[in-house]
């Protein structure tokens, strides 16, 4: 479903990714672990196209995704919640997770907002609230709902747990969970390796923009848990 | 009373000339945005055009409003297709684009028209008197139109995707992009909306007053009164602070005279936004 | 280092609500903080933590009681006032002066502060322990979350507080990071005799350093206690940790 | 004040902002062209009030307020200059502390106000102020404004020539000079932050309405300044040369000029006026010529006009400006 | 000999909401500038000389005036046609007169030419020259016992509407003054403050002529039957065409700045047409613009010099004033503003009673001087 061929990222001087190789199956949830500034959102950027890459080829769907914009990728159905939330402030809840459906057709519009409903309740409580008002957690459950609101084939999720607490954890969990059984593609990092790793099939640890290990969660929990791969 | 309740009725009528005026202005500011000081060119260009077309092509007046509507619409989306889209981000340059478009308009609209007013008349005349108590049929279509204008505007953007997608791309445009929203498509056309609708007044409105090339310049100054002092990018906010400037205008001047009538609404409007520093309608979305 | 402990007071709360509007935050909350002492608040998603740092440190008004500094009733104080009389916050999303370089950022938190025990001497021993030192020159929104999560924690200590407010220091920061966390409270506690109320979400953290915790829910003390006593009450645990153990990295 | 990079030179801007005014001020000696020499002395009126403008954008601030205190600054002036002496530096004094007095409490009212709310409350005050000259004809003369100022003196010495007024706007330019950059220096870091983040530096301990309030009634006291000189070389107050709308005027010369520099108002200010005057002869297109000047600007040189050539600049000397950073390590602990 | 060149400078409005009086004035400066061009140009002593004029934007601003005056003397224009406006007036009366220039000024101000200023001439008579008269004539047309009289609340509107009211009142008539903020575009409110006072009749003064339009066409839809007077600006076919036509209008009378129905006037569009080539602007300011620039190149050649203006300025006083257009007129000036240098040609009274155009008579404003 998704390959990233030797892709590598700079910001001016620094270099964020050096050729790093990944590959994510379709139906799978791969799970990005690394220290802060080993580059896991840069990657992740980098395939929604939000950073250019200096070389190298991301592949969507059998599709090089280089020639296109932010926007018709999103559109080729990937799904993505950005680090620290960044929900539209001035937006009210309802119209965040709408915007995430931009452009689906009313239909399908109303079905996603009466799913993720159901999903997380504060969504319907809180609709009429403005998102820059509700407070950090809650606006991190508004990022998720807005990206998982077109039902897209990959979803792109940095840290989807930051700021939540326990309980609320396993409820996001239960959603992505939800998302797998529709079959959907997941590439995820998360700081909070052990929830996270509960839902992922597959991992990579990502250390200096490099791949240091890759395999199946159970191969790489006891690295990710550990301190080592630092 | 009488006087009073007189006053009252032309408060309304400002009030809805205004809340037309402030519409586009709403659009383009609160959600691009972008300052756009070349509003008050839209609206004479508007009121041109629809001369124009009723006088040298001899079209009927609704069909020369709609000519007015579509050409300020063009102009407004192949100004911010070539200027102002580079510089989105940045609210002072798109400022200064836009009072540079001012100049090169108003120069244009002179140059092309001569300095006179024209001769653009209301295709209707004549008032409606009842009760010691008149009102201008052009007033009243005025105010048919702005309702209208209003419900429109409202409806596109607060119960359409492509209103939401506005609203996003404002907040935050990179992850507006992320899902899926073309900025280079919308933005263009938002402000091509904008402007569609200061031409719109225009084509409305300058028929009722005067058209000269410089009737915009005041314009600006009440669009901007009125959608501040309505709460930034509040639709409904402007339409109300409208209508108060409007009373508070018709009331002040009748009571008052001319020039300290302006006085006491501008005291009035420094007060309320010293009293609601967020506009009337204004909600603080981002917090600490 | 400087001594600091001197200026040091203790924060009380006496019976402090907030309302918005309609919506209660939170009621009554009655608390204290000694000098040097350290209370962290738990609590789900919008029980209205960041709300009370938001009261405690001036950005909003209660809606009802009093907030003691020492003796003193600093109740609807502004921000700055606050700060100057050392309540000081950490936000819960980075925040730092983006376009300016780490050393800025610092001068900025010394400056502005006016504080006398404020010193790059102060601080230079910790810039090096939380990883900042080598980068002073950098901007800061070139650092990495991580970084730029230690500035704004390292840039609310720089102004020398009495009481220290932080929200979330650990989330988003990567396991050995945190211990970071742990080494500058322990400094503001040690060396300057900081009052210290704690908002996090990671229950290992909590457990590590906190003598006491307080639960927040639904705007009320639904518990408040050793922290293994706390986190092991049914209550809490139903409105807060969940059925499943998922807490912690 | 610990951390604070003491002992800094003053910045080649700086300088060559006040090597601008002692030109302008020998340039009487350079020639006698009157156009030059008009248009100098309104360069430097436009400089002045441009500082204004460029005090309170380093704060994230856009006010329209500038024709309304260069009106406090030149009636004030020109009322002295009539009834109480002509001497240069009582009359360059009152016309920068009245406006200066006046924004003091006027700040603390609207400073709260932050973007565009604070830009519709400076413009409306432009106005309020306006229609007060109106209707005050008692003191300011209403509509006609005071006429037959006397010429201002110094050392017994009377400036009513050409050169001499524009000699003494070139003083005032000076003095707007060193004023607006050792504000902008001693502040740097309080502006800049308020600049970027009002709430952070708040809950640092910055006073922020302490802050704004100083840039407001310094920036008040410049329009004042500009305002006098505007009177001088008019010998007239006059209501017509403080119409809210010129604030536009001033906005544009700091803007396209580039506001990162103290220089920026300077150089915005000789462009545009410079351009206004020779398109002035063009005849009505004149706007129309300088519409195009300014998208022109805009579009070619992002940052204003000193922006641009920064950029140009530190692109072409990238290596020693890392250089420079890396030897401010020592002055840490 | 065909090196001598004289320029003719311009300065008044060419941008902004007065553009149409800065334009008329060029237009009238041109005229006279071609017509002496036709006959070989200007005799100045022995040579003689090739007519231009320059104009200059002053944007309406009294600073935008002097920059002008500065900008002329820099090219070394000694005359200047001009300015319009009230602020102009008065900041480029200093200027000018450092500078050594001659202007001519239309500006209605109180103190648009002052004895302390000898090289400011005024182009046309004043309020205070022609209001008395018309005021008068006005009352014995109409009978009118009350009036308002509207205009901007700066100086060009101020300094003309309080001389007509003082004119109003020395007649009898009961006279208030109302002012307006510039830039207002809607008068309702004004209109209803106005009618409260229940007047009989409505002077719009100096009101911009398309400001006068509005106010004229609001009045009548609000049921206003009275007088509606225009002493002051030009503007007349707008307030015809915005009320909808002659009859809508019913009475009114307003100024003529010269005394247009004249033949002579009348002529002079069609020598206008046939000079330059296309039709004159549709502005009477221009007539005065093109008597003005007449004289002051008679005076230039009798002084015989281009250069001092002290000394044609002498030569403009001691010349009769006699126009081929205009017909005679004389200097006056002396008891209003203390110095003698108003050129005066009789003025028009425009007048249209109920629904029908009646013309414009003329009227000696003599007894005023
Ligand atoms: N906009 C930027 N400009 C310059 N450098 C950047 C920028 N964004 C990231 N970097 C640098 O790129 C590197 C990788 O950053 P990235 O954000 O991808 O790391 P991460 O693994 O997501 O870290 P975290 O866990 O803290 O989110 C870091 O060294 C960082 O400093
Ligand atoms: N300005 C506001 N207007 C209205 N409601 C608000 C405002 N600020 C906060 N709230 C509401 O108050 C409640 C408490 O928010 P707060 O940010 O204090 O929660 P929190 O405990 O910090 O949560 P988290 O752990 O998710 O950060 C939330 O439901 C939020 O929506
Ligand atoms: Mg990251
Ligand atoms: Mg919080």
């Amino acid at each position: 479903m998704l390959e990233i061929d030797r892709l590598e990222v700079r910001y001016g001087g620094i270099t964020a990714l050096r050729g790093i190789s990944i590959e994510v199956k379709e139906g799978e949830t791969v799970l990005l672990v690394g220290a802060n500034g080993a580059g896991k959102s840069s990657l992740i950027n980098a395939v929604m196209g939000l950073v250019p890459a200096e070389s190298g080829t991301i592949r969507f769907a059998n599709a090089d995704l280089s020639s296109l914009s932010c926007d018709r990728r999103a559109r080729a159905g990937i799904g993505y919640a950005p680090e620290g939330r960044r929900v539209f402030p001035s937006l009210s809840v309802t119209d965040n997770v709408l915007a995430g459906a931009f452009g689906l057709g009313r239909a399908r519009q109303s079905e996603a907002l009466s799913w993720l409903h159901e999903s997380f309740p504060l969504l319907a409580e809180r609709g009429n609230q403005l998102a820059g008002q509700l407070s950090g957690g809650e606006q991190q459950i508004v990022a998720l709902a807005r990206a998982m609101a077109s039902f897209p084939k990959l979803l792109l999720l940095d840290e989807p747990f930051l700021g939540l607490a326990p309980v609320w954890i396993a409820r996001i969990s239960e959603a992505i969970r939800a998302m797998q059984r529709l079959g959907t593609t997941i590439l995820m990092t998360e700081q909070m390796a052990r929830p996270a790793l509960k839902l992922a099939t597959r991992g990579y640890v990502i250390r200096g923009g490099e791949v240091r290990r890759s395999g199946p969660v159970a191969e790489i929990r006891d690295l990710a848990l550990a301190d080592e791969y630092l | 009373m009488h006087g009073i309740i007189s006053a009252g009725i032309i408060g309304i009528g400002l009030g809805a000339q205004y809340a037309l005026l402030a519409l586009g202005f709403t659009l383009i500011f609160g959600v691009l945005g972008v300052v756009n000081f070349a509003h008050g060119g839209f609206y004479v260009l508007g009121g041109y055009v629809g001369y124009w077309a009723v006088s040298s092509a001899g079209l009927p007046y609704p069909v020369a409003v709609l000519a007015a509507v579509v050409a300020t619409a063009a102009l407004g989306y192949l100004f911010e297709l070539v200027f102002v889209e580079r510089f989105v981000d940045e609210q002072l340059a798109t400022m200064m684009l836009t009072v540079g478009l001012y100049l090169v308009m108003s120069t244009g609209v002179l140059a092309g028209f001569g300095p006179e007013p024209a001769d653009f008349a209301f295709p209707v005349t004549g008032s409606w008197h009842g009760g010691g108590f008149f009102i201008p049929w052009a007033n009243l279509i005025v105010l048919g139109v702005c309702v209208l204008a209003i419900a429109a505007v409202y409806l596109v953007l607060y119960r359409t995707d492509l209103g939401r997608a506005l609203r996003a791309l404002a907040d935050d445009r990179p992850v507006a992009r992320a899902q899926g929203i073309r900025p280079h498509l919308l933005f263009p056309l938002a402000f091509a909306l904008a402007t569609g609708l200061a031409g719109l007044t225009g084509a409305v409105v300058t028929p009722i007053l005067t058209l000269s090339p410089h009737v915009g310049d005041s314009v600006l100054a009440t669009s901007f009164m009125v959608v501040i002092l309505g709460g930034l990018g509040s639709v409904t906010g402007s339409t109300v602070a409208a209508f108060v400037v409007g009373l508070i205008e018709a009331y002040s001047d009748v009571y008052l005279g001319g020039s300290k009538g302006a006085l006491a609404l501008f005291l009035l409007v420094l007060l309320i936004l010293i009293a609601k520093p967020s506009g009337l309608f204004g909600r603080e979305a981002r917090r600490a | 280092m400087s001594t600091g402990g001197t200026g040091a007071a203790r924060l009380q709360l006496e019976g402090v609500s907030k309302r918005f509007g309609g919506l209660q935050v939170f009621k009554d909350i009655t608390f204290e903080i000694p000098p040097g002492d350290l209370l962290g608040v738990i609590g789900p998603n919008g029980a209205g933590k960041t709300t009370l740092i938001n009261v405690i440190s001036g950005n909003l008004p209660p809606t009802q009681g009093r907030i003691l500094l020492g003796k003193q009733n600093v109740t609807g104080k502004p921000v700055y006032a606050m700060s100057r009389m050392g309540v000081v916050r950490s936000f819960q999303q980075t925040n730092v002066f983006r376009n300016a370089s780490v050393r800025e950022n610092l001068a900025r938190a010394l400056r502005f502060s006016g504080a006398e025990g404020g010193s790059w001497r102060g601080i230079a021993e910790l810039l090096e322990a939380l990883g900042l030192a080598a980068r002073l020159e950098e901007p800061a929104e070139k650092l990495p979350y991580g970084l730029q999560k230690m500035l704004g924690l390292m840039m609310a200590y720089a102004t020398s507080p009495k009481v220290l407010l932080l929200d979330e220091p650990a989330a988003g920061l990567e396991r050995r990071e945190r211990a970071r966390v742990d080494a500058l409270i322990d400094h503001a506690r040690n060396a300057l005799g900081c009052a210290v109320l704690l908002v996090e979400h990671d229950m290992e953290l909590i457990r590590r350093i906190c003598p006491r915790i307080m639960v927040l829910e639904a705007g009320s003390v639904i518990a408040a206690g050793a922290p293994d006593e706390v986190l092991s009450r049914p209550d809490v645990i139903e409105a807060y940790l969940g059925p499943g153990d998922s807490e912690g990295p | 004040m610990t951390g604070r990079r003491r002992g800094r030179l003053v910045g080649a801007a700086e300088i060559t902002a006040l090597l601008l005014c002692v030109v302008a001020f020998a340039t009487p000696w350079l020639t006698h062209n009157l156009f030059v020499l008009s248009v100098i002395n309104q360069i430097l009126i436009a400089t002045m009030a441009a500082y204004s403008v460029h005090v309170m954008l380093r704060m994230n601030l856009l006010s329209f307020a500038v024709p309304a205190f260069m009106a406090m600054g030149g009636f004030a002036g020109a009322l002295v200059a009539k009834h109480g002496g002509t001497n240069v530096l009582l009359v360059g004094g009152v016309s920068f502390l009245v406006p200066a007095l006046i924004a003091l409490p006027l700040g603390i009212l609207i400073l709260r106000l932050r973007g565009v709310y604070f830009v519709l409350v400076t413009y409306i005050f432009s106005e309020i102020l306006q229609l007060l000259l109106f209707e005050t004809p008692h003191l300011t003369g209403g509509s006609n404004g005071i006429s037959g100022i006397p010429a201002a003196t110094f050392l017994a010495q009377s400036f009513s020539s050409s050169a001499a007024v524009l000699q003494i706007a070139a003083g005032l330019a000076l003095v707007a000079t060193v004023v607006t950059a050792a504000l902008c220096q001693w502040c740097e870091q309080p502006f800049a932050a308020i600049d970027e983040n009002e709430t952070l530096a708040a809950s640092l301990g910055l006073v922020i309405w302490r802050f704004k309030a100083l840039g407001f009634v310094v920036a008040a006291g410049l329009a004042g300044l500009a305002g006098l000189s505007l009177v001088l070389m008019l010998l007239t107050a006059h209501p017509s040369s403080f119409s809210p709308l010129s604030s536009v005027n001033y906005i544009t010369y700091a803007i396209v000029g580039g506001r990162a520099s103290i220089l920026g108002p300077a150089v915005g200010s000789a462009l545009l006026v410079f351009a206004g005057n020779i398109f002035s002869s063009q005849g009505e297109y004149s706007p129309g010529f300088f519409g195009v000047l300014i998208l022109l600007v805009v579009f070619i040189a992002r940052g204003g006009i000193t922006g641009a050539v920064h950029t140009l600049w530190s692109r072409r000397r990238k290596q020693p400006a890392s250089l420079a950073a890396s030897t401010k390590l020592q002055d840490l602990a | 000999n065909s090196g001598c060149e004289l320029k003719l400078g311009m300065i008044g409005p060419l941008s902004g909401a007065a553009t149409s009086w800065g334009v008329a004035l060029r237009s009238g400066a041109e005229f006279g500038a071609a017509e002496v061009n036709k006959t070989g140009g200007l005799p100045v002593g022995a040579e003689k000389c090739k007519v231009s004029v320059v104009s200059y934007d002053s944007k309406y601003t009294a600073d935008g005036a002097a920059a002008g005056a500065n900008y002329f003397a820099s090219q070394n224009v000694k005359f200047i046609i001009g300015p319009v406006g009230s602020p102009e007036a008065t900041g480029i009366k200093p200027v000018a007169q450092r500078n050594g220039q001659i202007t001519f000024s239309t500006a209605y101000a109180k103190n648009a030419i002052e004895p302390q200023f000898p090289l400011a001439f005024h182009e046309l008579s004043g309020p205070a020259t022609w209001a008395p008269p018309l005021a008068k004539a006005a009352k014995e047309k109409f009978g009118f016992q009350s009036i308002v009289c509207v205009a901007p609340n700066d100086q060009g509107g101020t300094d003309i509407a309080s001389v007509d009211a003082e004119a109003y009142r020395a007649v009898g008539i009961k006279a208030s003054e109302e002012y307006y903020q510039r830039g207002t575009t809607n008068f309702a409110p004004i209109i209803q403050r106005i009618l409260n006072q229940n007047p009989d009749a409505v002077d719009t003064a100096s009101s911009p002529p398309g400001d006068a339009a509005t106010m004229a066409k609001q009045l009548r839809e609000a049921g206003f039957n009275g007088v509606i007077g225009r002493l002051g600006g030009p503007g007349t076919a707008e307030i015809i065409r915005a009320v909808g036509g002659v009859e809508k209008l019913g009475n009114f009378y307003w100024l003529e700045i010269v005394s247009t129905d004249d033949p002579g006037v009348k002529a002079l569009w069609e020598e206008y047409k046939e000079l330059m080539g296309q039709p004159a602007p549709d502005n009477t300011l221009m007539i005065p613009a093109v008597a003005s620039s007449r004289l002051l190149l008679k005076a230039i050649s009798k002084a015989g010099t281009i250069d001092d203006a002290a000394k044609v300025a002498e030569a403009l006083r001691s010349l009769p004033v006699e126009d081929k257009n205009l017909g005679k007129g004389e200097w006056t000036g002396q008891k209003i503003y203390g110095i003698n240098q108003e050129l005066s040609f009789p003025v028009g009274m425009g007048l249209i009673i109920n629904g029908k155009t009646v013309g414009v008579q003329k009227i000696d404003t003599v007894e005023a001087r």
